[in-house]
């Protein structure tokens, strides 16, 4: 086989107001055509700014390489000529980003996206265009692709839109696919799909990828070697037989030996209801033209009803679009919603923002999109500080900077991160600011929407105990939102599955585990341990706990 | 009736009647003339005269009070009067509608017997009807002044199918009659049924030499010559109106009116800056003799401009005072530096003309004045006035200040801790308004060197609406006006402009509050003088105590009008000085050969 | 988004009312009436109220003086009462100001503006008529402005820091802090003048001979005088709109979906246009409504004075200095109205630009 | 440089970022250092000398204005410039004079040729129409212009944003009703009211501050309003109201350093704005008292008296300065606020 890229002695370095910060210190990489690499390694590490030196997309010159070359096809794309890029960009190589939820241009349509691409590659018409892009999107799993094609990216969800990056990253069957996280916000069932898909295309077309990863399932189903990272560098590579079952790399080792597991400890019976809601409903109105006019409605919650306990974790499995993200911000009153809202015996629904803001500190979200999440232009000590201003206000400005250090401590972070801004950090990093902000507050009731989609195993794990801790500490309601079944597996007493806005099956969260009664809980299981299956075949099964 | 007329004939026999009036002294061009002496009659006609103006119109009526018309430039192109002014009298008229006027010893009346052959541009002839419909629609709907002017014509009748008879009653009948006869006539059929009062842009139907051509509302009008005038032959018109067109171009700005005159759209400019007069011009064109900058003389009267007190307020009551504060005026620095020594110093309120007060008084002088002696300042009979004056030098403004300090001394104000203060403490302070921020400069130094008298003074430019409306109000200290000339027969408005009776009317133009019997009892003198000597005398005496009371601080004039011109036009030998109207220019004319040399220098360039 | 654009519409005749009602009170207040002025016109003071910016000044009184002793001035009488009544009654100030408000309201209701104190013409025809030189003038220079400004803010953007960027910075401001009036005097001077070079007409929209020309020739002819008046106005326009551009566009560059579409391997121009404009588009077109009717209201009163050019600027200044109050009035009506329109386009101008903005209340 | 620890990291940060603009750093110093030398105007630009010695005593003119009978005069006021009172001080004691002997409203009676009068050793950019130093009314006139246009962007600025950002934060009825009263507002006669007031106070710098401020602070509303309208939907606000942030907060500290592109870069332009207000003001003659010292006035004249091209040529050099430090420096403060900017 014949090498289609090859990295050596890559290094990247930022500059930032306190100095140099080396990314990337050394990556030897090479990818045959056909090839599928799975980049794994601890969050922060590298991984993404590795990925997108290649079509060499970073923030220049604020970001700049001190040493190596990238060759494709054996021409040096490292300080190429724009052209040169371009031409290759999109086409011989693409990518999709690890935030799929801001990586979409805001004010363009989906299918106007997607079609952008074949247009400019591929030189179609608007209807080809248009044709193709619609395949594109049914080929992802979109549902409804055709009234999606004029959405835009904020009427999709979190996996519809993850999707939309990763058809437009396929759409011109590119040489190379450096895919970055690319199934973070997805259901299993997709993420089953799209594996798939990945998997044909390599087949059918040679396509090459190298795949970005937290989910060592994910890579011993679909690469066919992996590389490890750890700070800035590749410790470890091979086939991945090799690495997954006979790690060198002591941080292999902590990586694989690493993996959320355990089950919560059991919610005290008779717990005082913390949250309630009665057929709870959140219609989107879908609107046309210039002026607006509603034709119709997104009925994204439709009539849910629910409750969380002190102490108790409810976890909220569904696919992707199923109203679970809109459900946790219609409970903490942050979108439009119908329905009696019960938090603390009060029933807050229509309360002015003025009346709920006190209750803010003891109701708090991790949002799904961590940096659209985080204020552009305020630090990380700032922004986790924040809560802490507001509800706390007795507290000195060292001892709020004493305590932001201790949160980020908490969740893995060096205390030095927090004079960063967020666009400085990687997506794990960022998404434990979010957890940081929301657990500084001691809430009493926290809705979770996918907290560890971009965090690798270990810290994966970590951020799993931590929650348990501090459940277990301070009697904390959770609504969990994942994808994960075994994350919420570890965290969850009670389940909901829901799909198209209702709650299709609900119950004790082993019991749902053990006997699944809907067909459809019983396909997102089946997916969820097809996936399982494989790594059960080929891992050695190491708990923390 | 024919009885009674006879009998009232006979009462008063001595009628005369004329070709032509004068208000004094004799008429210079008899019944015979062929043509006045300060025209070419065999000038040749043609081409186009192009004149600009710095500002706007939007109304070709100007005889009402609304709309803006075209600076007066319109009536004597288009309309004709019963009578016009010769340009080389101060004041005599001649029949141009009329062809001739009859009048009784008092003036009591006028019989004005209208020209065979007169008639409107349409060829509607002009009769009796059109006289006294012109009149009455002065008297009822025209602007303040000409209801004024023909306030004391009391009634107008056709005395026949040519003739129509003024009656006057007033105290200058004499006066009246020859400001009527220069009545401008409005054809009657013409404004029947139009509405007098309103503005209008319809080029009007006239009478004149020029009828109303293309109009661009604010930008341009023409004026076009009646081929077939009918007064062309008159003597009165011999060698005049020249042009064919007369071109006025209207100009927003200043600078750009300027170089509409060196880019040639412009034939002759009237500069008003003295600035640009004295500096503005230093170009080749100038310099070669294409383009000419003349100082054009003229006769009669000037403006009499200046700062004025409003003599209400206690503080400037006092005369010496009044004295004080003039002398901190520095004309002659002013005028050297600022106005590059264009202008002249004002010393009465009846400059450049026969009537202002020159020297001491003379013999007739001294007895109007001698009754009031113990009431006016010794000076008066012993010095010859002059408004405190300097040499332009500080040394000698300080000599004028140490006097102003004197006189204010005497007057009760000292100076205290730099400030001028009287018996009771209270400071000098002041405002000096205008309307206009061109006299910003002049009254610049004049605040400065008032300081050093330890006067507050401040200076204010308002908008004029809002400067007249204060004026009404007498809510003023000092402000910059001005009087228009005065007429070379000075009668009754005089009680308007210093008499007593008027100083607290609003609107009054007595709006410096003078209220002296003095000053009343000279102004009485004037109206009442039997003949023009005593008259002459009369009006000497009150500018003499006008001036020796300090109401105001005069200010200066323009010895001539300053005029560039491209040099184009033939110009008779003789010029006219007591009227030259530089928008018509109605006795040059354009001179082929010089015309087209400047053609071709200006196809050169 | 259709009950709002209504409510929006309602709401400006409450607003219109708000804007005369204030201004009818206000007027009330300013020192020297209609009648004043006319007073001080018919005495010959100051008939042009421009003179302040025109340089006219200080030649008034000296035309006084001249052309007096050439007519047949006699003296004012003093004012007559009988007269000022008889002005008050044709301004109708000898109703009391409320039935005065009363009656111009039920005018204005029939959309009757009513009549100049001062001149021939209807309210609604001197607008019209002053509409062609204010809409030249606006629309070619906001035209001019627009086409420039933004590419040169793009390129701005994109090169920042570069030698280009601090070139044409300069240059633009220099450009902008030349003050119109005086570079379009300039202009004339060496462009218009008789001193240097004559290439462009002195003052006009069109010339003289305009209705006679062919079509081809009335462009060109339109196009030549209308050059130095809105190269005058453009001039000082560009920078504001050149930075604003510049900085929107360089807040945008940095987001993660520039990225994407730099990955698409768009062109720079592509993404810069394609991508970026739109979202950085929204200060600009914010700003709109206000450029456009302050340029076609008040924005070339000067140049409209320079160049002789009789519009709108001009005719709002002279009215309001005139205290032609019909005309403000009018006028002020007009372009109250044509502000409110302008605005609630670009509110709706917004939603469509950003689908996610809407007007709903965040009280909640 | 012991204050910087005091400062939050990210100040620091915005600060170096700032100091990394070279150009916008150097502008800023040559504004501050311009402002600094024209504050004390008086003291550089004055007919009152610094300091008299006169019969063995001392005189302080720039303070105190002495009558002239303290140096055997008699007029109310000194004119030390008058060779009189100069000769006699000469003659007993000494004088010493500011660097320039004029003052904005000292008029040169010395004059050698009629004003305005071209550059000489003695009026270094000549003289005005009036006679008066053009270099001494251009130091007072620049401070007086910055001073006003300082004040009365930052006053205009603040008030503008608070009402934009009202506006386009709360939407709803809110921005419904102050969209309207801004729409009032800006429908009132300016120039009636200036007349009015002018008719009722002395209009001096402050009113006219005042009334400018009235109207001035518009500029900015609509396009604050318009950035917010997009902000204020944007995930971190509403992170920011999961957190119980209070809304004036989240305005200040989240919405508004997002939406102040159109802001920041805005600012020197109603800076130099506001200075043309004035101007504009002064033009029609219901700007600052006649004789106060106004860039306006300069340029009006230069316009009117194009044969003195030094006052043109002044006046547009320094309101070009002006103008060219102010936007360089907004624009360096822009690129400190900018988060991916990195002062290297
Ligand atoms: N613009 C920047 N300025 C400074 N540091 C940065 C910048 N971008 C990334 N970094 C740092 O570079 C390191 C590598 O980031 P990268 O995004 O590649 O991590 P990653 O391996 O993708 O992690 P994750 O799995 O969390 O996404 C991180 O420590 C991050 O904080
Ligand atoms: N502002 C909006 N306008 C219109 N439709 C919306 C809007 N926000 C969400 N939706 C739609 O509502 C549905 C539910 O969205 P939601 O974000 O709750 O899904 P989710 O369950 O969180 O999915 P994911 O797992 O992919 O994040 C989706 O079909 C989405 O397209
Ligand atoms: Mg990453
Ligand atoms: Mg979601």
């Amino acid at each position: 086989m014949t090498t289609l890229l090859e990295i050596s002695d890559l290094a990247v370095s930022f500059r930032t107001p306190d100095g140099v910060v080396e990314a990337v210190r050394h990556a030897d990489l090479a990818i045959d055509k056909g090839e599928t690499l799975a980049l794994v390694g601890e969050s922060g590490s590298g991984k993404t700014v590795t990925g997108l030196s290649i079509p060499q997309l970073l923030p220049y010159p604020t970001a700049f390489h001190p040493r190596g070359s990238i060759r494709l096809h054996g021409e040096e794309l490292m300080g190429a000529a724009e052209p040169v890029l371009r031409r290759i960009r999109g086409d011989r190589i693409s990518m999709i980003f690890q935030e799929p939820m801001s990586s979409l241009n805001p004010l363009h349509t989906v299918g106007r996206q997607v079609g952008e691409t074949l247009r400019l590659h591929q030189g179609l018409g608007n209807n080809a265009a248009r044709n193709r892009t619609l395949e594109l999107l049914r080929l992802v799993g979109l549902d409804n692709a055709e009234s999606r094609l004029n959405a835009y990216p904020h009427q999709l969800s979190g996996g519809q839109r993850q999707r939309v990056m990763i058809a437009m990253a396929l759409a011109n069957e590119p040489d190379l696919l450096i895919a970055d996280e690319p199934t973070t916000a997805l259901d299993v069932t997709i993420q089953a799909q799209i594996l798939e898909l990945l998997c044909e295309l390599r087949t059918r077309l040679g396509m090459a990828m190298l795949l970005i990863t937290h989910d060592l399932g994910v890579v011993a189903r679909v690469a066919d070697r992996v590389a490890v990272m750890t700070q800035g560098e590749i410790v470890e590579q091979g086939s991945v037989d090799a690495v997954l079952k006979n790690p060198k790399h002591p941080y292999t080792k902590h990586l694989i030996a690493s993996e959320p597991g355990g089950a919560p400890s059991p919610c005290p019976p008779g717990a005082a209801m913390v949250l309630e809601t009665r057929d709870l409903k959140v219609h989107f109105p879908i609107t046309r033209g210039i002026l607006r006019r509603t034709v119709d409605y997104v009925r994204a919650v439709d009539g849910v009803s629910a409750s969380v306990r002190r102490g108790q974790t409810v976890g909220v499995v569904g696919e992707s679009g199923s109203g679970k993200t809109t459900l946790g911000l219609a409970l903490l009153r942050l979108v439009e919603s119908s329905g009696p809202v019960v938090f603390l015996g009060q029933d807050i629904q229509g309360w002015r923002s003025k009346a709920l803001r006190p209750l803010r500190q003891r109701m708090q979200v991790v949002f799904q999109d961590p940096y659209g999440s985080l204020s552009p232009r305020m630090t990380v000590a700032e922004i986790i500080g924040e809560g802490l201003e507001v509800h706390a206000p007795a507290m000195t400005r060292t001892e709020i900077r004493a305590a932001v250090s201790a949160a980020l401590a908490e969740v893995g972070l060096e205390p030095a991160m927090q004079d960063r801004l967020p666009h400085e950090l990687s997506g794990g990093q960022r998404q434990r600011v979010a957890v940081a902000r929301a657990m500084i507050l001691k809430p009493e009731f926290v809705v979770l929407d996918e907290p560890t989609s971009a965090l690798d195993m270990s810290v994966q794990a970590q951020i799993v105990s931590l929650l348990r801790e501090l459940q277990a500490k301070h009697q904390i309601a959770f609504l969990f939102i994942s994808h994960d079944m075994k994350v919420v597996r570890a965290l969850s007493h009670y389940l909901i599955v829901m799909r198209a806005g209702k709650v299709v099956e609900e119950g004790p969260c082993t019991e749902v585990f053990a006997a699944p009664k809907e067909a459809y809980t019983k396909a997102l299981m089946a997916a969820a341990l097809d996936l399982a299956v494989v790594e059960d075949a080929g891992l050695p099964q190491a708990g923390v706990q | 009736c024919g009885l009674f007329l006879v009998s009232l004939t006979q009462a008063a026999p001595a009628v005369h009647t004329s070709h032509g009036f004068t208000l004094f002294g004799e008429l210079k061009y008899g019944p015979d003339a062929t043509h006045f002496d300060y025209v070419n009659p065999d000038a040749p006609k043609g081409g186009t005269y192009r004149y600009s103006f710095s500002s706007t119109f939007d109304n070709l009526n100007p005889f009402i009070v609304a709309g803006t018309a075209p600076a007066a430039s319109l009536p004597p192109l288009v309309y004709e009067s019963l009578m016009q002014r010769s340009g080389d009298e101060p004041a005599s008229i001649y029949g141009v509608v009329a062809e001739s006027v009859s009048y009784p010893e008092d003036f009591a009346w006028a019989e004005f017997r209208l020209r065979e052959g007169a008639r409107w541009h349409d060829g509607d002839p002009i009769t009796p009807e059109d006289v006294i419909f012109s009149l009455e629609l002065m008297k009822s709907k025209g602007a303040p002044q000409f209801r004024a002017s023909y306030a004391d014509v009391v009634s107008v009748e056709k005395t026949g199918p040519r003739s129509v008879r003024f009656t006057f009653a007033g105290d200058d009948n004499r006066g009246t009659l020859y400001t009527a006869a220069q009545l401008i006539l409005l054809p009657k059929h013409y404004w029947q049924e139009k509405d007098f009062s309103k503005p209008s842009i319809e080029p009007p139907l006239g009478s004149g030499p020029y009828r109303v051509g293309v109009v661009d509302p604010g930008r341009s009008i023409v004026y076009e010559r009646v081929q077939d005038h009918w007064a062309a032959n008159l003597p009165l018109n011999r060698g005049r109106y020249n042009f064919d067109r007369i071109q006025h171009d209207y100009y927003r700005d200043i600078s750009i009116e300027h170089e509409a005159l060196l880019a040639g759209n412009v034939d002759l400019r009237w500069e008003t800056l003295p600035t640009q007069w004295a500096t503005g011009y230093d170009i080749e064109a100038v310099h070669d003799g294409r383009l000419v900058k003349e100082l054009l003389p003229y006769s009669g009267t000037t403006m009499y401009a200046g700062y004025f007190f409003n003599l209400r307020k206690s503080k400037f009551q006092d005369a010496k005072v009044r004295e004080a504060i003039a002398s901190a005026f520095d004309f002659a620095w002013t005028n050297r530096m600022i106005f590059h020594g264009l202008y002249t110093r004002l010393q009465s309120h009846f400059e450049n003309s026969e009537l202002a007060a020159t020297g001491l008084p003379d013999a007739r002088e001294l007895e109007l004045l001698e009754p009031f002696r113990d009431r006016l300042p010794a000076r008066l009979f012993t010095e010859e006035f002059h408004s405190p004056a300097t040499d332009g030098t500080r040394a000698s403004l300080r000599e004028n200040l140490r006097n102003a300090v004197r006189l204010l001394g005497e007057a009760g104000w000292t100076i205290r801790d730099g400030r001028l203060v009287n018996a009771a403490g209270e400071a000098m302070e002041f405002e000096v308004i205008a309307w206009d921020p061109f006299f910003e400069r002049v009254t610049g130094p004049f605040v400065t060197n008032l300081e050093l008298l330890g006067i507050r003074a401040r200076q204010r430019t308002v908008d004029t609406a809002q400067w007249f409306g204060r004026m009404q109000n007498f809510d003023f200290d000092l402000t910059i006006a001005f009087y228009f000339p005065q007429n070379l027969s000075p009668g009754a408005e005089q009680r308007e402009f210093w008499g007593s009776a008027m100083a607290n009317q609003p609107g009054t133009r007595n709006f410096m509050g003078i209220a002296d019997p003095v000053v009343d009892a000279m102004i009485e003198n004037v109206i009442s003088a039997p003949d023009r000597e005593q008259r002459v005398a009369a009006t000497r005496a009150l500018d003499r105590v006008l001036l020796w009371n300090f109401y105001s601080i005069p200010h200066y004039y323009s010895p001539g009008i300053p005029v560039v011109y491209w040099d184009r036009f033939g110009r008779p030998d003789v010029e006219p000085t007591w009227i030259r109207l530089i928008w018509d220019m109605s006795t040059w004319w354009v001179d082929p050969q010089k015309d087209a040399a400047l053609e071709a220098w200006r196809h050169a360039k | 988004m259709t009950a709002y654009i209504a409510r929006r519409l309602l709401l400006m005749i409450p607003t219109l009312l708000g804007v005369m009602i204030v201004n009818f009170a206000i007027v009330q207040f300013a020192p020297g009436g209609p009648v004043e002025r006319a007073i001080a016109q018919a005495s010959g003071l100051g008939s042009d109220v421009t003179a302040r910016i025109s340089g006219t000044a200080g030649s008034s009184g000296q035309t006084a003086a001249i052309a007096e002793s050439s007519s047949r001035y006699q003296g004012a009488q003093g004012l007559d009462p009988a007269f000022i009544a008889e002005l008050e009654k044709q301004f109708g100030f000898d109703k009391p100001a409320h039935v005065r408000f009363a009656n111009m309201l039920a005018d204005y209701a029939r959309l009757d503006f009513g009549e100049s104190f001062y001149r021939d013409a209807r309210v609604i025809d001197l607008i019209k008529q002053k509409l062609p030189v204010s809409l030249s003038l606006g629309v070619w220079t906001l035209l001019i402005v627009y086409l420039i400004a933004i590419p040169l803010g793009i390129r701005k953007a994109v090169h920042d820091g570069s030698r280009f960027d601090v070139w044409t910075s300069a240059a633009i401001v220099v450009a902008y802090a030349v003050p119109g009036f005086l570079f379009a005097v300039l202009l004339i001077v060496f462009f218009a003048g008789g001193s240097y070079w004559q290439i462009f007409p002195l003052r006009g929209l069109v010339s003289d001979n305009w209705e006679t020309l062919g079509w081809g020739a009335r462009i060109l002819d339109y196009l030549w005088h209308i050059t130095l008046p809105v190269i005058a106005m453009a001039i000082s326009g560009f920078a504001s709109l050149t930075m604003l551009t510049k900085n929107a566009f360089l807040d945008e560059v940095g987001k993660l979906y520039v990225m994407t579409a730099r990955a698409k391997g768009l062109s720079e121009r592509q993404v810069l246009y394609g991508h970026v404009f739109r979202n950085a588009i929204m200060v600009i077109v914010a700003g709109f409504p206000a450029a456009f009717v302050t340029i076609l209201f008040a924005g070339s009163l000067l140049i409209e004075v320079i160049f002789s050019l009789d519009g709108l600027g001009l005719l709002g200044f002279e009215s309001i200095l005139n205290r032609d109050y019909p005309v403000v009035f009018g006028s002020l009506f007009i372009f109250t109205l044509l502000g409110l329109m302008l605005n609630l386009v670009s509110d709706i101008a917004y939603t469509a630009i950003d689908p996610r903005i809407d007007f709903a209340t965040r009280e909640h | 440089m012991n204050i910087l620890p005091q400062l939050s990291p990210l100040t620091r940060r915005r600060l170096k970022n700032f100091k990394a603009n070279r150009r916008g750093y150097r502008s800023l110093g040559i504004f501050i250092g311009l402002l600094v030398l024209t504050l004390p105007a008086e003291f550089i630009a004055n007919d009152a000398p610094l300091l008299v010695r006169y019969d063995d005593r001392y005189y302080y003119p720039v303070f105190v204005d002495y009558p002239e009978s303290e140096f055997g005069g008699f007029l109310a006021r000194t004119d030390f410039r008058d060779p009189f009172v100069r000769n006699r001080i000469e003659a007993n004691g000494w004088i010493l004079w500011a660097p320039l002997k004029y003052s904005y409203r000292t008029i040169n009676w010395d004059l050698e040729t009629p004003a305005p009068a071209p550059p000489t050793r003695d009026n270094l950019l000549g003289t005005d129409e009036q006679g008066r130093d053009v270099l001494a009314g251009v130091i007072y006139g620049f401070r007086l212009s910055v001073l006003f246009g300082l004040i009365l962007t930052l006053l205009s600025t603040v008030i503008g944003v608070t009402a934009g950002a009202i506006q386009g934060y709360f939407g709803g009825w809110i921005d419904l009703i102050l969209q309207r009263v801004t729409e009032i507002w800006a429908g009132l006669p300016v120039l009636y009211i200036l007349i009015i007031m002018a008719s009722i106070v002395d209009l001096g710098f402050w009113w006219l501050l005042f009334i400018v401020l009235g109207f001035s602070w518009m500029a900015l509303t609509g396009l604050v309003r318009a950035e917010f309208l997009r902000g204020r939907n944007l995930d971190y606000v509403r992170a920011a109201r999961a957190l119980g942030v209070r809304d004036a907060t989240i305005i200040r500290r989240h919405v508004l350093p997002n939406a102040m592109v159109a802001t920041l870069t805005l600012l020197p332009f109603v800076l130099s704005a506001s200075i043309a207000t004035l101007t504009a003001l002064d033009f029609l003659g219901l700007g600052l008292p006649t004789g106060s010292p106004s860039l306006g006035e300069l340029l009006a004249q230069g316009k009117a008296n194009l044969q003195a091209p030094w006052l043109v040529i002044t006046g547009f050099v320094v309101l070009g300065a002006m103008l060219s430090l102010l936007i360089f420096i907004g624009e360096a403060v822009r690129g400190a606020f900018d988060p991916r900017k990195i002062g290297l």
